[in-house]
């Protein structure tokens, strides 16, 4: 009764100075840290290649873009947040085409599914990197993916 | 057990069942022998079906009916038994939640998305949405035009 | 001016004498009141923010963190801009609340910390007043605070507080005693209650390992006792944020809340000063027999600096037991005094008047 | 609520002037989420737990009615967020066992191997997070450090950390990063040494021990009725665990333990986490040498459509079974889905487990059925 009673007490404090022990060994092993301080480390902070930053378009260098207004990716998107303006354009035929006027995207509905970019079948969509959204205006976050005076990219169909 | 027998032992519980295959034995019941069938599911020693791992409510269009999903933790056979009723203005059917407990918040959650009473039920109130709520969310014919966009 | 850094009566005793030469006695006493008074209070705020600034580093190291960082070099001014904060806060007023006791409740917290402090010895000469019941005193006036964290609670007019507020009035009242028995523990050793002879007694070897076992038991049990005391973690029942929010003091903002968070470190800083100066020689140097020459180098360390590191790591014990272990629940808090603490420490002082009886103590 | 209506209080609390009724929640530190318990106390003891929860109820079932079945994937990563690529895949179950699609053996495997990197990452957030209830604030900061390693993970292949989104029926949404085996292998080495640091910490340790043994006490039967499940439930000894009941994906490829104990309380649901971690990286181990090679997804429509008829897949997610009924009138949209949550069921036993017990044994209790607030209200 009295041993099993300072035995128990002896067990305690043993696995009291084990704990102690795991949160000491980290007080005097500062290179254990593993905080990264963020707007110091931005320049060196890069997100993996496959990061959902958002949804944008990519442009080549003759400001040509290869979404054709198809229309898919608005119908996939869950939440609403792609809207596409479209127009007819006439080609050399005299062929009346379906083209973008503007490609406008919600960012603050988006929940990143991927749908968009999945189901599009000529590949215009792709995730961005950007991560740093934070604004104070809403209306803000509402954008027009394809840039000024682009022009579809030759041979998508 | 298999479905035969499955189907065989109910059948001679509730004559009147109708039962189909479907991804599990589907039994469905009228209201009135619902309360003769139940009890017996779970104190029968050969069908021991004593969890019941979900309720489902659903809203035939002109019915409303809840699903009971059963499985036997004894012997891994699983059954599915559905009831409906037709009055879509006061929807009242017999709880279970005596039988197995976890109905007593399944049956809660009905009664506040598809507003099904259940009898002899200890706390029949609502469970997610406030007390003062208009309608029964989850029914076909909810309308709600400031917060459900329709396109 | 006569300043020596190994013995600071000297000094103190020029000031008394300067100004006993300039005024009247009353004048004298009255201008060295206002002078302690304003010494205590800087003393105060400088290490209450210091406190504050350690635990949030101490456990930032504890958790691969880096801690507080940003504002001023290492982050030192980081409580500062903290006290600023809260003392812009609105300070905000419960409707049904009992308005006079919950203004008074954070002020009897922090005032009964006040008179503790005036009692310890920080160096050889450095005393406020040196009182021949000092030990008594100390533990009289600390229990104080007690009053004041039941009044918070039961003022405050919340449910969570008055929770916390019976939790801690339990729990500091049966602490009190663990706390009271390990100190007369090594008061039967020393023979007396007077805190700077206590130090002087230990000039030939801290008490700690004067007194034997009985000591060292003493010393395990008055430093959960005290950590109990003062409300800290693994104790921290009264405030208990996973349970109660904040406890005693969820109703309290701005400076109020400050009261209690300053004085909660201070109860710390001052718990460590008597277990440093009881069982670890105070300001003393340590010396070991008849080592002369080891006693000799030891001397040259000034004794402030003896004192604030006996202190600072005792501290640091502290902040381990928080940042280490899981809260007790309130009937396991009890047992823990009442089934452990208490007959373990009543058999002690039966253990330390033998050895003391017998001559067996160095 | 308008001012003539009178609010009729629960039957079965008495407003006596001697019960002493206090809210824990809607925003309390230790209901991990918005979530309420109307606690009647006798003193320091809870004499009735009354859950309230539906304060962040979205009507996720309403909505999936009005989606396609891929567009409903992302919306069940909104419901048990810890274990949000489980939850998708048992959607894509549903409606790849309805549509009767053999999906190619690669799949299986990586949907397995993140099922349970998944599974670890919940259950180190649950760790800290329990360790942080009781009161030892430092297990908050390992349990998340360590997490961190399998976000990082998740982020290169999927893209998302919390949420990933990573499934589709009929496959996943893109390949494996290049990287992903030799992190997953460098990932479990390094875990398994920090395991038994965590045990050091926590739980050998006397005080953690002596609150969570014979808390919360619930048996076999009481769970079963219950429908407890999950780590909870198989800490009563329910042997509840879907991956062994009716194995899914690449679990029949598998060999490990279900971890059991019959204790019924605090502690014995923890031990059930604990060693569900290191029988998850056993699991990983096996598989993580043989992805099959192949393509990530398997052939689909582009407008799926189920066919009339009823659908119900069970999957174990990290808190317990989780479920998907569908019931198909053979559009593209369900026509009814109900999702059944571990968290709703194992929340309905909080009465039974909590009552004669201290406020900080709810605390306790509450954090060792894990509750996910957002997965208990959809």
């Amino acid at each position: 009764m009295l041993f099993s009673y300072i035995k128990g007490i002896f067990k305690g404090v043993g696995t009291l100075f084990t704990g102690m022990g795991v949160t000491t060994s980290y007080f005097f092993r500062p290179w254990t840290k593993v905080t990264q301080k963020y707007p110091e480390n931005r320049k060196e902070l890069k997100m993996v290649e496959a990061f959902k930053g958002e949804v944008t378009m990519p442009h080549n260098a003759n400001n040509e873009h290869s979404c054709t207004g198809c229309g898919i990716c608005e119908i996939n998107c869950p939440n609403g947040s792609i809207e596409l303006v479209t127009m007819f354009l006439v080609n050399e035929d005299g062929k009346k085409k379906k083209a973008i006027d503007k490609h406008i995207y919600h960012l603050g509905m988006c929940s990143m599914c991927g749908l968009c970019v999945k189901t599009c079948p000529s590949n215009a969509l792709a995730f961005g990197n950007e991560f740093e959204h934070a604004v104070f205006d809403r209306t803000k976050l509402t954008k027009v993916l394809n840039k000024e005076g682009s022009t579809l990219k030759k041979g998508v169909e | 057990m298999t479905n035969e027998e499955l189907r065989k032992k109910i059948s001679e519980i509730v004559p009147q069942a109708v039962i189909e295959e479907q991804q599990y034995l589907t039994v469905s019941v009228e209201p009135k022998y619902f309360m003769t069938l139940m009890p017996k599911l779970k104190s029968d020693s050969d069908l021991a079906l004593d969890y019941m791992f979900n309720v489902s409510g659903v809203d035939y269009g002109d019915a409303l009916g809840v699903s009971y999903f059963l499985t036997s933790t004894k012997y891994g056979h699983t059954i599915l038994v559905k009831q409906k009723t037709s009055d879509r203005t006061k929807p009242e059917l017999e709880t279970v939640c005596h039988i197995w407990k976890t109905a007593e918040f399944h049956e809660r959650e009905i009664f506040d998305l598809y507003g099904i009473t259940f009898k002899n039920h200890p706390d029949m109130r609502r469970i997610f949405l406030e007390d003062d709520w208009n309608g029964h969310p989850l029914r076909k014919d909810y309308v709600d035009e400031v917060n459900m966009i329709l396109r | 001016m006569p300043f020596d850094i190994y013995d600071f009566s000297s000094f103190t005793g020029w000031i008394d004498a300067s100004l006993r030469a300039a005024m009247s006695p009353f004048w004298t006493i009255f201008t060295e009141f206002v002078l302690l008074g304003v010494a205590f209070l800087a003393f105060y705020a400088v290490v209450g923010l210091l406190l504050v600034y350690a635990e949030r580093r101490v456990c930032a190291f504890m958790q691969c963190r880096v801690g507080p960082n940003r504002v001023g070099p290492w982050g030192l001014f980081q409580t500062v801009a903290d006290l600023i904060k809260l003392l812009f806060k609105e300070l905000i007023h419960i409707k049904k609340a009992d308005k006079i006791l919950f203004n008074l409740a954070p002020f009897i917290v922090i005032i009964a910390s006040f008179f503790a402090l005036a009692a310890i010895p920080f160096a050889k000469g450095l005393h406020a007043v040196d009182l021949n019941i000092g030990l008594f005193y100390v533990m009289a006036v600390s229990s104080v605070g007690v009053v004041g964290i039941l009044l918070a609670g039961w003022s405050s007019n919340s449910k969570y507080s008055l929770i916390g507020a019976m939790r801690s009035g339990a729990q500091i009242i049966s602490y009190e005693l663990s706390v009271g028995l390990s100190l007369l523990v090594i008061v039967v050793l020393a023979g007396t209650l007077q805190l700077s002879e206590i130090v002087e007694l230990q000039r030939d070897g801290w008490f700690l390992f004067k007194g034997h076992l009985p000591a060292v038991i003493a010393f395990i049990i008055f430093l959960i006792a005290s950590t109990a005391e003062i409300n800290r973690g693994p104790f921290d029942l009264a405030e208990a944020e996973s349970e109660l929010t904040a406890g005693f003091h969820t109703e309290y903002s701005g400076i109020k809340f400050a009261f209690f968070f300053l004085a909660e470190y201070m109860n710390m800083f001052i718990v460590a000063s008597i277990a440093a100066t009881v069982f670890l020689g105070g300001w003393m140097p340590l010396h070991i027999g008849s080592w002369d020459g080891f006693n000799h180098i030891m001397d040259y360390i000034p004794p402030f600096v003896w004192y604030a590191g006996k202190t600072a790591v005792i501290i640091y014990i502290i902040m381990l037991f928080k940042w280490t272990f899981p809260r007790l629940r309130i009937d396991q808090l009890l047992t823990l005094e009442w089934k452990y603490l208490l007959p373990i420490n009543l058999f002690n002082i039966l253990l330390m008047a033998f050895l003391v009886l017998m001559g067996w103590h160095f | 609520m308008s001012e003539n209506q009178i609010v009729t209080p629960p039957k079965d609390i008495d407003l006596d002037y001697q019960d002493y009724v206090i809210n824990m929640g809607p925003q309390h530190p230790s209901t991990h989420g918005v979530m309420r318990f109307l606690l009647t106390l006798k003193g320091e003891t809870v004499d009735n737990v009354q859950p309230h929860c539906g304060y962040i109820h979205r009507g996720i079932e309403k909505m999936t009615e009005r989606l396609t079945y891929p567009q409903i994937v992302h919306l069940t990563d909104r419901l048990d967020y810890l274990s949000a690529h489980i939850n998708n895949e048992a959607v894509c179950l549903c409606v790849e066992n309805a549509l009767q699609i053999e999906v190619p053996e690669r799949v299986k495997y990586i949907r397995t191997i993140i099922d349970e990197l998944n599974r670890i990452a919940s259950h180190q957030l649950w760790w800290a997070a329990f360790g942080m209830d009781m009161g030892a604030l430092t297990t908050f900061f390992y349990g998340l450090r360590d997490r961190e390693y399998i976000l990082d993970i998740f982020e290169e292949t999927t893209g998302g950390r919390l949420i990933q989104s990573y499934n589709t029926p009929g496959g996943l949404m893109n390949d494996l990063h290049k990287d992903f085996q030799t992190k997953v292998k460098k990932f479990i080495k390094d875990f398994r040494k920090v395991l038994p640091e965590y045990d050091r910490l926590l739980t050998g340790n006397v005080i953690f021990t002596e609150r969570s043994k014979g808390i919360g006490y619930i048996s076999k039967e009481d769970a079963i009725s219950y429908g407890v499940t999950g780590p909870s439930g198989r800490g009563s000894g329910f042997a509840c665990d879907v991956r062994k009941i009716a194995p899914y994906s690449a679990y029949d490829k598998v060999q490990f333990k279900e971890a059991l104990y019959t204790e019924g309380d605090t502690f014995a649901r923890y031990k059930v986490r604990m060693d569900e971690m290191w029988e998850s990286m056993n699991i990983i181990e096996q598989l993580i040498d043989n992805i099959p090679q192949g393509d990530y997804a398997a052939k689909m429509k582009a407008v799926i459509k189920l066919p009339v008829g009823e659908y119900y897949q069970r999957v174990e997610a990290a808190r317990g079974e989780f479920g998907v009924h569908i019931i198909s009138d053979g559009n593209k949209n369900p026509y009814r889905l109900k999702l059944r949550s571990p968290n709703f069921s194992n929340l309905s036993a909080i009465n039974a487990m909590a009552k004669g017990h201290k406020i900080a044994d709810l605390v306790a209790i509450s954090g060792s059925l894990d509750l996910v607030i957002p997965d208990l209200d959809r």
